[in-house]
């Protein structure tokens, strides 16, 4: 993806990408985020990505000059990353901190607290309920900015 | 390798904020750095739901015959997480868009070049 | 209601925005946006009023008891903290109408108003809020916001300005959402006080430091502490003069907050600054950033470029007081939150006018030349600010200042009292190249006309120029505030 | 693709599939995976189909942009709305307990609002945002392609 020089394959790989992260999170039992991956990360981002594509042209004009840097850069941020998560529990280890503490309540009382047994709908719409009125509000808000951005003028 | 060995979920979750951020910082096409960026984004996805995920477990949604879930939480964040990634690739992309009707072009070095011939 | 206090002053402005997309209306936008944004006020004010007499106030938003729900918690940080904010908005709001006149397309000048609500009530959000995750959404809201505020500049620069700021902005926020992930996974919580509680007791540290690293960079980089600032210049000399005045007065000090917030209430402060290198970073940076951009303002020619580097500069004071991490040093910084947003609003609000009247689009020293004589009050308010900024005694710099060096001289650190003496030295001289425009040059033939600009603008531009003087003399909120904020961040270190 | 006598009719079959099957993920999500992003993206995506077989301008009259730009705010007020009831209801922000004498069923109610809040601002943004940049070049601006 980061040789291809054609803008339009880059496209393409982006949403054959979107569509295996949705795979490895139906893996991963996430049924719900890979839904939303499959619908907004491989639908509606290639949809807005062909859509600019089509008014800023599809090619990449050349080149890939002193490479290096960048590379060093990001592989810098990215052994922070795993020099941290090494200290973090094991994959599926049912005494981690995450299976213990807070979501018990959500799992064991959840259905009855709210009546819905799927409980990433019940914490998405409920017990966080607020956090997804603000999800609410940055889809507005994006929507609001492209009308800003782009809508066409009346005259000239 | 017994101490990498059963972290390897995040792994994955390095090899594409490599990718991602390599792709925001060396490309110059304005639509590449926002794939790039839309890339980043995404490694986040597995650092929060591989750990949520427990072996011989299913998706959360309570049913009888089942007692081991995976971890629900991650889940909503992630959520969130997906949907503010696209609303910033549609705003990021409007702005090329009229970047590339600015200056007829979405290269980063030509937009510079532009801006310095015409003295600030 | 007055229980709901908490809940309104974000939902207030939150809901204007989308009845404003509803309504299309300009006139009712502005309408909205000003009864909006003093709503806000009154809330702040009485939020920090009973946070001064009864101690934090916790909210729990839908009823569900924190940490399952998602917790709204006012201490004497986050309500100076609103205070601050609203008091901005207070100012731009009224000023707002001429501007965004003046200068947006009148199909979208409800549009504007609209990113202006949403801009304050993100804002707002993340100051308010008790939940880490809560804090990434409502960063969103304000970041989006503030990208289109910047983009709807009249110049093409405009756009690749808000561009840049929105890949590195959106870098750190993704930043932000890595080191929350990584508390998250040792801890299993997202509210600030039960994360506090619970990353004491873990084991291996290696996540938390990884989490450290990765929220400093990613608020660094939405804050412009230096050497990340790459992206504030441009964006701040080319966004409208109400979205510049706004974001330079709001936006970054926010993001301090969250910094403050993370490291002397969530992290161990005791582990953070004895066991790492911590101040020694934040020193230098701070000094870094004090000399070097005040260097690089002195030589710009757009006079909103020169202010916008005077600000990466400022931030290094602000990020002072957590090198020096001491009651005075902490006072200063957080002080400074307030007079710099204070100090830098009244300038880009009289620049907005001095644009205006000007009719160009760039405001350069050619510009300002003759301004004394043409627009006497706006030079005039210039020059109260611009001093404000120096920190004469008498103004509000001159306040941080004050606390800042006592701060460095009860860590014995000579020089970093040599290092603000030097920026201050600095600062007297790209101040001066304003003034010396304003007053000793000779103003155009054919713009030589006096000609205030419009006494909206004009009255919010100066009234903020009079707070400067006001807080230099009147220090009940901005030190009385920042003292009892420093305080309650360094209790938390014991 | 105006002309394709297939695409126009297979694409005017389809479109109450999908806004039924839109409407499937919306309010299923108590029992399965859905909610009101997935059933948003999944009734614009219909729309979306449309305006691609027959062209912006008839997808705009099965979508005028003044509904569309209402649905955009009226999610975040529905949303937002809710929560307000709870306030004068006599709860805390989005408090759904105090909607319904029972509580549960209060929470259920909360629920069922707050997901349309988010079915709305979702579907009206993508279709937004898709007209936006579709519209974008079928005007005066077009004169700056490819310059």
């Amino acid at each position: 993806m980061a040789l291809q020089r054609d803008l339009f394959s880059v496209v393409v790989l982006f949403a054959i990408y979107s569509f295996l992260m949705a795979t490895v999170l139906v893996a991963l039992d996430a049924v719900d985020v890979a839904m939303t991956e499959a619908a907004v990360g491989a639908g509606a981002s290639t949809v807005l990505l062909l859509g600019a594509l089509h008014l800023t042209g599809a090619r990449e004009a050349k080149r890939m000059e002193r490479p290096l840097v960048p590379l060093a850069l990001s592989i810098v941020v990215a052994a922070v990353l795993g020099w941290g998560s090494l200290g973090l529990p094991a994959f599926s280890d049912p005494g981690a901190p995450i299976h213990t503490h807070v979501v018990p309540r959500y799992l064991n009382d959840g259905p009855r607290e709210t009546g819905v047994p799927n409980i990433v709908a019940a914490v998405l719409a409920s017990y966080r309920g607020y956090d997804t009125l603000g999800e609410t509000v940055v889809v507005f808000a994006a929507g609001a900015g492209v009308i800003a951005l782009l809508r066409r003028r009346k005259r000239r | 390798m017994s101490a990498l060995a059963p972290h390897f979920s995040y792994w994955v979750t390095l090899f594409l904020m490599v990718a991602g951020l390599y792709i925001l910082i060396a490309r110059g096409n304005l639509v590449k750095k926002l794939i790039g960026l839309a890339v980043l984004q995404s490694s986040v996805y597995l650092l929060y739901i591989a750990p949520g995920k427990l072996l011989g477990g299913t998706a959360p949604i309570v049913a009888a015959g089942f007692s081991t879930y995976s971890n629900p939480l991650p889940h909503v964040l992630i959520l969130t997480a997906i949907v503010v990634g696209v609303a910033t690739l549609a705003l990021g992309l409007a702005i090329t868009v009229r970047i590339r009707e600015a200056y007829g072009s979405i290269e980063e070095d030509e937009i510079l070049e532009r801006d310095r011939a015409e003295g600030r | 209601m007055l229980e709901h206090l908490p809940a309104l002053q974000v939902v207030l402005p939150l809901v204007a925005a989308p009845l404003i997309v509803l309504a299309r209306s300009t006139r009712f936008a502005w309408l909205a946006t000003t009864v909006v944004s003093y709503a806000c006020l009154v809330c702040a004010a009485l939020l920090a009023s009973r946070v001064a007499d009864g101690g934090a106030i916790s909210y729990a938003l839908g009823n569900w008891p924190p940490p399952w729900g998602i917790e709204y918690r006012v201490d004497a940080l986050s309500a100076f903290v609103l205070v601050a904010v609203s008091l901005t908005a207070s100012f731009v709001a009224p000023y707002a109408q001429r501007s965004i006149a003046a200068e947006i397309e009148p199909d979208r000048q409800y549009l504007m108003y609209a990113m202006y609500c949403l801009c304050l009530a993100g804002l707002l959000g993340m100051a308010i809020t008790g939940d880490a995750f809560n804090l990434f959404v409502f960063l969103e809201i304000s970041s989006l916001a503030s990208y289109v505020l910047i983009a709807l500049g009249r110049r093409r620069q405009a756009l690749f300005a808000a561009y840049q700021y929105m890949l590195l902005g959106t870098v750190g926020a993704t930043f932000y959402v890595i080191g929350v992930g990584l508390l998250y996974l040792v801890t299993g919580t997202l509210n600030f006080a039960d994360l506090a509680e619970r990353l004491r007791m873990v084991q291996d540290l290696r996540p938390v430091l990884a989490a450290l690293a990765f929220i400093t960079v990613g608020m660094g980089l939405k804050f412009a502490l230096f050497p990340l600032h790459q992206w504030l210049p441009n964006a701040y000399a080319f966004a409208p003069s109400m979205a510049t005045a706004f974001l330079a007065a709001t936006a970054t000090k926010v993001s301090v907050y969250v910094l403050l917030r993370y490291y002397f209430t969530v992290f161990d402060p005791a582990a953070l600054f004895e066991r790492l290198p911590t101040r020694e970073i934040f020193l230098l940076l701070s000094v870094a950033a004090m000399v070097v951009a005040s260097l690089a303002a002195v030589y710009q020619r757009d006079v909103k470029r020169l202010f916008a580097w005077s600000s990466v500069a400022q931030v290094g004071y602000i990020t002072l007081g957590i090198g020096l991490e001491n009651q005075a040093g902490l006072t200063g910084s957080i002080t400074h939150l307030l007079n710099h947003g204070v100090t830098k609003g009244a300038i880009f609000l009289l620049l907005g006018g001095v644009a205006l009247r000007a009719g160009a689009g760039a405001v350069t020293m050619e510009t300002l030349a003759g301004l004394g004589r043409r627009m006497p009050l706006t030079a005039l308010g210039l020059v109260v600010a611009g001093l404000s900024l120096i920190g004469l005694p008498g103004t509000a710099g001159f306040v941080t200042k004050w606390y800042l060096i006592v701060g460095a001289l009860e860590r014995g650190a000579w020089w970093v009292v040599a290092a603000i003496a030097a920026s201050s030295l600095i600062a007297v001289a790209y101040v001066w190249r304003v003034v010396e425009a304003a007053y000793l040059r000779e103003a155009p033939a054919p713009a030589a006309a006096r000609r205030e600009a419009p006494a909206g603008m004009l009255a919010a531009g100066l009234a903020m120029a009079g707070l400067c003087v006001y807080f230099g003399f009147f220090t009940s909120i901005n030190v009385e505030g920042a003292h009892a904020a420093a305080a309650l961040l360094l209790r938390g270190a014991q | 693709m105006k002309d394709d006598i297939i695409l126009r009719v297979v694409a005017k079959l389809l479109l109450p599939f999908m806004l039924l099957f839109a409407l499937y993920v919306q309010f299923h999500a108590d029992f399965g995976p859905g909610g009101g992003f997935q059933a948003g993206v999944i009734a614009a995506a219909a729309v979306i189909f449309y305006s691609l077989i027959f062209g912006l301008r008839a997808g705009e009259r099965l979508a005028p942009p003044w509904i569309v730009e209402a649905m955009l705010a009226g999610g975040v007020l529905v949303y937002a709305g809710v929560g307000v009831a709870g306030l004068l209801l006599g709860g805390n922000y989005l408090d759904y307990f105090v909607l319904h004498a029972d509580p549960a069923a209060g929470q259920h109610r909360g629920i069922f609002w707050v997901e349309i809040g988010v079915l709305l601002t979702v579907a009206g943004a993508m279709l937004k945002l898709y007209t936006m940049f579709a519209g974008r070049d079928r005007n005066e601006d077009g004169e700056e392609e490819g310059a």
